[in-house]
């Protein structure tokens, strides 16, 4: 079963601590990850504004290389572009004439043979993780899907689309203790960072709200766009709700990286704009 | 052959297709008058043999037509018919047959259109 | 040798305007067997029978043709004409020239050879018809009625009332359904249990009804007017007779703690129980689940203070076996609860319940006796939110069709809390009001306007608890889309009406076919609602699709007529137009080798198998045989036999044979 | 071989069978069907690649039947007939015993479950050559197609040899003897038998067991195996049904699946 890496550009750019902390998580696993060859960017939500045929031919040469490559299967941690993929690749497997058009676009012919995963999808498939855990992650944590990790259902049909358990699941297996909180799959603001940030400062501000009050020590995504909105946009979010939010906002694959006792600068946790510290309490990942 | 009139035999189930056919006279649409009708119970009645024996007599076209699955009378006659037209489709094919001269069909509405189609699809 | 009469109709100049009719008769003549061709301008008229009738005497004619319209239209017609004149009515056949002939070609010599070939195909036919007698089938003028709500109690107590005896079966301890489970109803907001309680004991009460509750049934054999079923009557470990209805047991059995189904879960109940005051009968069950006795073999507390020993700990289900001549299916339906809904919290919020709750919160025989208190801490809840369409109208939760009363419900539930909470403030998140019925959108408009119920057009996206409060997430789409956020003490989810528990199977028992959601499959859906596809199984109520009340009665009046025309006749009268196994001389008996393929081919399981036995006992042959009640005449069986033994009457081989052969102008000896 | 004559002998003797049937030396080095009531007959049954008849077909002759419970050398061909008699209720189980043949000793079969569970462990699909002779056909336009069958079946003298090797042909009254109507022609003109070829296939269809004979029997030589395997194809790769396989199975003519495919159907 050979599976190919597809980090995408915010994984070489605004996310590469989520790259870092992947591919120490996956050496420390054993499990090899190459990428697939000559990638290009996967469109995002700019390609489906513009031009429907671009949306899915930016996609489908990126599969077609992988299948080409051998891959049976392609890791896409970004959700965003992890949306992109399984759709172009469900509605081509649906439409022959579709599939050769687009083939043909990208001169490339894409046959649907290399499928899709998720980060958590691909985590869960790991037999054995809980043996790898070296110090427990003891922490109440908020595991925050987004709004395109499990949806649209009919497509990625991953997980419950309404109330997903599938990253809690993987959070208690290195010993945190997943919080059953109300904002799991609302919306961050998404591609409203740069243009409508009030509205992130928002939104993203109710999600972190609803998780303090909750008592959740940190907030574990498996999206670069929501790491970046709750994140980087949190003095935007602290102007907006005039108190300050100390919870860090950590990838899964970090927590996942701790729990393993990888040194904490190999999973980039120094890049985020919110410090992650835990309370003295419980200390297992002291102040970086 | 400019003149050659095909003769078709159409093989009906009483209820969708030929009331069908009755609506398409009351709403006097027109076809051509090479296309007669048979009347039977239902698909599941029409015998691949009757077929067999309309070409040996002299048929040029067929056209075999009932209810759209689930709406046949008697529930499951035409999923029967179905499949036996399957293997005997694949049987006259296979034997060098033409099967463009064997047209099945779920008529709703025996429209002009598909009774001349059916014809044209025929010559 | 055949003497076949030909009758050309002009059907005014329907025909004759684009058909040669003078021609038609002339070719008709020389066909050979035709002894009597002619054309009139009217068949159909009485002159024109009159012509065919005199005909049929005058030239004793084995065999009728009326060349004129679709039989669809005047087959009876003639038909009855032929029989009035003494001619068996299946030897007249009817030659579409009209609809399938004269109106769809043109005027001219194609058109009119046409017409021809189709009465040279009908008299080729009508050659190898055969004099048929209709079927008759005896009728047990007995009726079973399976399911004890609304709709079987009303088909129930008008099949009695037409003089016929009636075996109504219910699953539950007590007939009423979910209509004894309502506080009100609308729209007329008239006490449910006090318009239904009469009923049911007019039921109890009737001579003509034998009433089997707690009981199930277990299997039907048989066929239209001659059905055998076998009831299974689940054991109450009580004896009826001997059982006053006192209610002493329930009051002293120990085991209080078992959540009562009649109350949706809400209310308690005891090991030993009747489900609600007014059941009919009005005799205790116990629930064996929880029964100390049946658990650890102890207490038997019941046994000791029933004041005529009518307990009966070793009592055993039994069976009843009944010979009936009609079934109608009443059994109703049941709603999703409130943990199908994962946005509102698969059911962890104990303030969030389903409609059936809310009834048993308003009802005064509940378990709050009508006081508006929420589940959870017993408060009176001061903002209630009612979601509409919880469920229904779904295709991604598999559920697309619309349940058509809770609109209707919601309006009447956010009412009476209005009614029982003057202070309170009711919201009713909804898609589009379906307030059809008489007097119905009235009485939503009085919700929405003397009751000041606050209607939000839009759907709640999440319900999640916040500090004590259940905060409903929702939107509403006539004020721009506005995302609203209602901090309610209580919600209620008017949840999508599905089939009962159990419908699958007992469709498979009766065979009777049903859809994708489990619901019964009517006949016909404007034409034949009541009745379903195997002939002498009628249909009433929400089994067949979620109604209100006076649907759900108006079906099972509409059941029991049928059934009542059904018992009106001492036999079953039906077209003899059924497919027959060939029977010959010994030693072959039968050209069917008995492979029994044709078993599955046949949607009404009406073939059986028949044994033949020389005179000493001993089995020659197992050979098919049509059960004629059965047959439905659709003639699958007939195309798929290879031996040919199996023939459909009125279509048989030899007659599509012949009209194949005719059609292209072939004799019929030309092999 | 010995195997098999020590187990008839036995079988014989022991009366638990009334006959054997298996394959005797024939002229010319042919093997031909024989069947042995007595112990010592058995020293003629022989077992070699010339045994190709479907001996099941001896299952459905009355004289046959008449001499009592009959023990059966049976080819996987014929292993797969008495499956495909049982499941249209034409032998009853532990009325036969097979003898299925297994490199050099025998496997008694006294039962339709054991039977099933032999035929089960061997595959019984067309084999890659049966499967390219129909491709080859397949890959044939249509008129070369009918000049072939047309020549094939201009050959057919209507001696119905075929109908009467085939073990599934047992119908006591066949639709080509009904003369009311007169189904098939009796001549052997073209037309006739092109309908009488087609008839015998398609009531063959989901029935057939491919084991050959009716190939071998023709004394024309028409290739008849090739209509009945485009069958057997056509009903495995469509409705995934397989005849012979089990004692209780569906005919695949008379059932159906709602999603069959209808791509011809307008």
């Amino acid at each position: 079963m050979k599976t190919g890496f597809y980090p995408g550009c915010s994984m070489k750019g605004s996310a590469r601590e989520y790259s870092e902390s992947l591919l120490a998580v996956a050496a420390a696993l054993g499990r090899d990850l190459p990428e697939v060859p000559d990638w290009n960017c996967c469109g995002a939500t700019a390609a489906h504004n513009l031009d429907p045929d671009l949306a899915l031919a930016l996609p489908a040469r990126i599969l077609a290389a992988a299948e080409k490559e051998g891959m049976d299967e392609v890791l896409v941690p970004c959700a965003a572009c992890y949306s992109r993929l399984s759709v172009t690749r469900h509605e081509l497997l649906a439409d022959e004439a579709l599939r050769r058009r687009i083939s043909g676009l990208v001169e490339a012919d894409f046959r649907g043979s290399a499928r899709v995963l998720n980060i958590i999808e691909w985590l869960a498939a790991i037999p054995g993780l809980e043996g790898m855990v070296k110090a427990p992650f003891a922490r109440r944590v908020a595991c925050y899907y987004g709004c395109l990790l499990v949806r649209p259902a009919g497509v990625v049909n991953f997980d419950r689309p309404e109330e997903p358990q599938s990253m809690d699941l993987l959070m208690k297996k290195i010993g945190a203790e997943p919080l059953d909180w109300a904002f799991k799959t609302e919306c961050c603001g998404a591609g409203f960072s740069v243009s409508r940030t009030d509205l992130v400062a928002k939104l993203s501000g109710l999600i972190l709200e609803d998780a303090v009050a909750r008592g959740a020590e940190a907030v574990i995504v498996a999206c670069p766009m929501c790491h970046l909105n709750l994140d980087m946009r949190r003095p935007n979010i602290e102007r907006r709700a005039g108190k300050k939010y100390h919870i860090p906002v950590i990838y899964i694959t970090q927590a996942l990286g701790l729990a393993m006792g990888l040194p904490a600068k190999k999973l980039g946790l120094q890049r985020h704009k919110v410090a992650v510290k835990f309370p003295a309490a419980n200390s297992a990942a002291k102040d970086i | 052959m400019p003149d050659f009139e095909p003769k078709i035999v159409a093989f009906v189930c009483n209820w969708c297709t030929y009331a069908g056919a009755d609506l398409t006279g009351t709403s006097r649409m027109k076809y051509s008058p090479q296309v007669s009708i048979i009347r039977f119970p239902c698909t599941g009645r029409i015998d691949f043999m009757l077929l067999l024996k309309a070409f040996a007599s002299g048929a040029d076209g067929i056209i075999v037509s009932g209810c759209h699955p689930n709406d046949c009378h008697y529930s499951s006659g035409n999923f029967h018919a179905r499949r036996r037209w399957i293997i005997f489709r694949g049987l006259l094919d296979f034997l060098g047959i033409d099967v463009r001269r064997v047209q099945f069909s779920w008529y709703g509405r025996w429209g002009r259109s598909r009774a001349t189609s059916a014809c044209a699809a025929w010559a | 040798m055949a003497r076949i009469g030909v009758f050309i109709c002009h059907c005014g100049e329907n025909i004759s305007a684009t058909v040669d009719v003078g021609k038609v008769a002339e070719a008709a003549a020389r066909i050979p067997g035709v002894a009597h061709s002619v054309d009139y301008k009217y068949m159909c008229s009485d002159p024109g029978q009159q012509m065919v009738q005199n005909a049929i005497r005058e030239k004793n004619l084995t065999g009728v043709v009326v060349a004129a319209c679709s039989p669809r239209m005047h087959e009876p017609t003639f038909r009855r004409a032929c029989a009035a004149a003494g001619l068996n009515p299946f030897l007249c056949e009817m030659a579409n020239i009209r609809e399938h002939c004269s109106w769809v070609h043109e005027k001219g010599d194609a058109t009119t050879e046409k017409a021809i070939d189709i009465v040279r195909t009908l008299v080729a036919k009508v050659k190898k018809n055969k004099a048929l007698q209709p079927i008759k089938v005896p009728v047990t003028k007995v009726a079973m009625v399976i399911g004890g709500g609304i709709a079987g109690i009303q088909a129930s107590l008008d099949i009695a009332n037409a003089g016929h005896r009636v075996i109504l079966v219910e699953r539950e301890p007590s007939i009423g359904g979910h209509m004894s489970q309502l506080s009100e109803t609308f729209p007329t907001l008239d006490c449910s249990q006090c318009i239904l309680t009469p009923r049911m004991v007019e039921v109890a009460q009737h001579a003509n009804i034998t009433l089997h509750t707690y009981s199930e049934l277990e299997s039907l054999e048989g066929f239209i007017g001659n059905f055998k079923a076998r009831i299974r009557k689940k054991a109450r470990s009580l004896d009826e007779k001997l059982c006053t209805g006192c209610g002493l047991c329930a009051q002293k059995c120990p085991t209080r703690r078992i959540a009562s189904e009649f109350d949706a879960g809400l209310g308690l109940r005891p090991a030993i129980y009747v489900p609600f005051p007014q059941a009919v009968p009005n005799k205790p069950v116990i629930d064996r689940e929880h029964c100390t006795y049946y658990l650890k073999g102890k207490c038997r507390l019941c046994e000791k203070v029933c004041p005529t020993q009518a307990i009966r700990f070793d009592q055993e289900d039994e069976i009843v076996e009944v010979d009936v001549g009609a079934v109608v299916l009443a059994t109703g339906f049941d709603i999703k609860h409130s943990d199908f809904f994962p946005e509102y919290g698969y059911g962890k919020h104990k303030d969030v319940i389903d409609g059936l709750q809310f009834e048993r919160l308003a009802s005064a025989s509940g378990p709050t006796l009508g006081e508006m208190r929420r589940p959870s801490d017993g408060k009176v809840p001061e903002t209630v939110v009612f979601v509409a369409c919880a469920g229904s109208r779904d295709p991604a939760k598999g559920i697309e069709y619309c349940s058509k009363i809770c609109c209707m419900y919601t309006a009447k539930h956010a009412m009476l809390y209005k009614h029982k909470v003057h202070h309170g403030k009711p919201y009713v998140f909804y898609m589009d009001i379906r307030a059809g019925g008489k007097m119905y959108e009235e009485f939503v408009r009085r919700a929405m306007e003397e009751d000041g119920v606050q209607y939000v057009r839009g759907r709640v996206s999440r319900i999640f608890e916040r500090n004590g409060k259940l905060v409903v997430k929702g939107a509403d789409t006539l004020l721009g889309a506005r995302p609203m956020e209602i901090e309610a003490d209580m919600v209620v989810l008017a949840t999508a009406g599905v089939a009962q528990a159990g419908a699958e199977e007992l469709a498979q028992k009766l065979h009777v076919s049903y859809d994708a959601h489990k619901f019964y499959a009517e006949a016909h859906p404007k034409l034949r609602p009541v009745e379903t596809n195997t002939a002498g199984i009628f249909l009433a109520g929400a089994c067949q699709a979620p109604k209100d009340i006076p649907e759900s009665v108006a079906q099972a009046s509409g059941a029991a007529a049928k059934v009542a025309a059904l018992f009106s006749q001492a036999e079953l009268v039906r077209e003899p137009l059924i497919a027959v196994v060939d029977r010959q001389a010994p030693p072959l008996y039968s050209s069917c080798v008995g492979c029994f393929l044709c078993q599955s081919a046949c949607p009404y399981q009406a073939i059986e198998k028949e044994e033949i036995r020389g005179r000493d006992g001993q089995l020659l042959k197992t050979v098919a045989k049509v059960n004629p009640g059965l047959c439905q005449g659709c003639g699958t069986c007939v195309a798929f036999c290879r031996t040919k033994s199996i023939d459909i009457q009125g279509f048989s081989h030899e007659q599509v044979h012949a009209e194949v052969l005719a059609l292209l102008n072939r004799g019929d000896r030309d092999a | 071989m010995n195997a098999l004559r020590e187990k008839a002998r036995e079988l014989l003797a022991a009366k638990t069978v009334q006959v054997v049937i298996g394959y005797g030396r024939g002229s010319g080095g042919s093997a031909r069907a024989v069947f042995m009531r007595a112990p010592a007959q058995a020293a003629e049954l022989i077992f070699d690649a010339t045994c190709l008849q479907n001996l099941a077909v001896y299952l459905m002759k009355p004289e046959v039947r008449k001499l009592g419970k009959a023990a059966l050398v049976a080819t996987p061909a014929a292993l797969r007939t008495i499956l495909q008699l049982a499941a249209e209720n034409q032998v009853a189980d532990n009325s036969l015993l097979a003898l299925a043949p297994v490199g050099e000793d025998i496997m008694p079969l006294a039962t339709f479950a054991a039977i099933e569970a032999h035929v089960a462990a061997a595959d019984h699909d067309l084999s890659a050559a049966e499967g390219a002779e129909l491709g080859k056909f397949a890959a044939m336009g249509l008129e070369e197609r009918r000049r072939f069958w047309e020549e094939q079946f201009s050959r057919c003298l209507k001696c119905y040899a075929c109908r009467a090797a085939c073990p599934l042909c047992y119908c006591t009254r066949c639709t080509v003897e009904c003369n009311q109507p007169q189904w098939i022609p009796v001549p052997a003109h073209d037309l006739g038998n092109l309908e009488w070829n087609v008839m015998r296939a398609m009531h063959l269809a989901g029935r057939c067991v491919n084991c050959g004979d009716c190939s071998r029997a023709c004394p024309v030589g028409i290739p008849l195996y090739l209509l009945n395997q485009k069958l057997i194809s056509d009903v495995s790769s469509v409705f995934q049904a397989r005849s012979g396989m089990a004692a209780r199975s569906d005919n695949a003519m008379s059932t159906f699946k709602p999603n069959d495919p209808e791509d011809f159907i307008r």
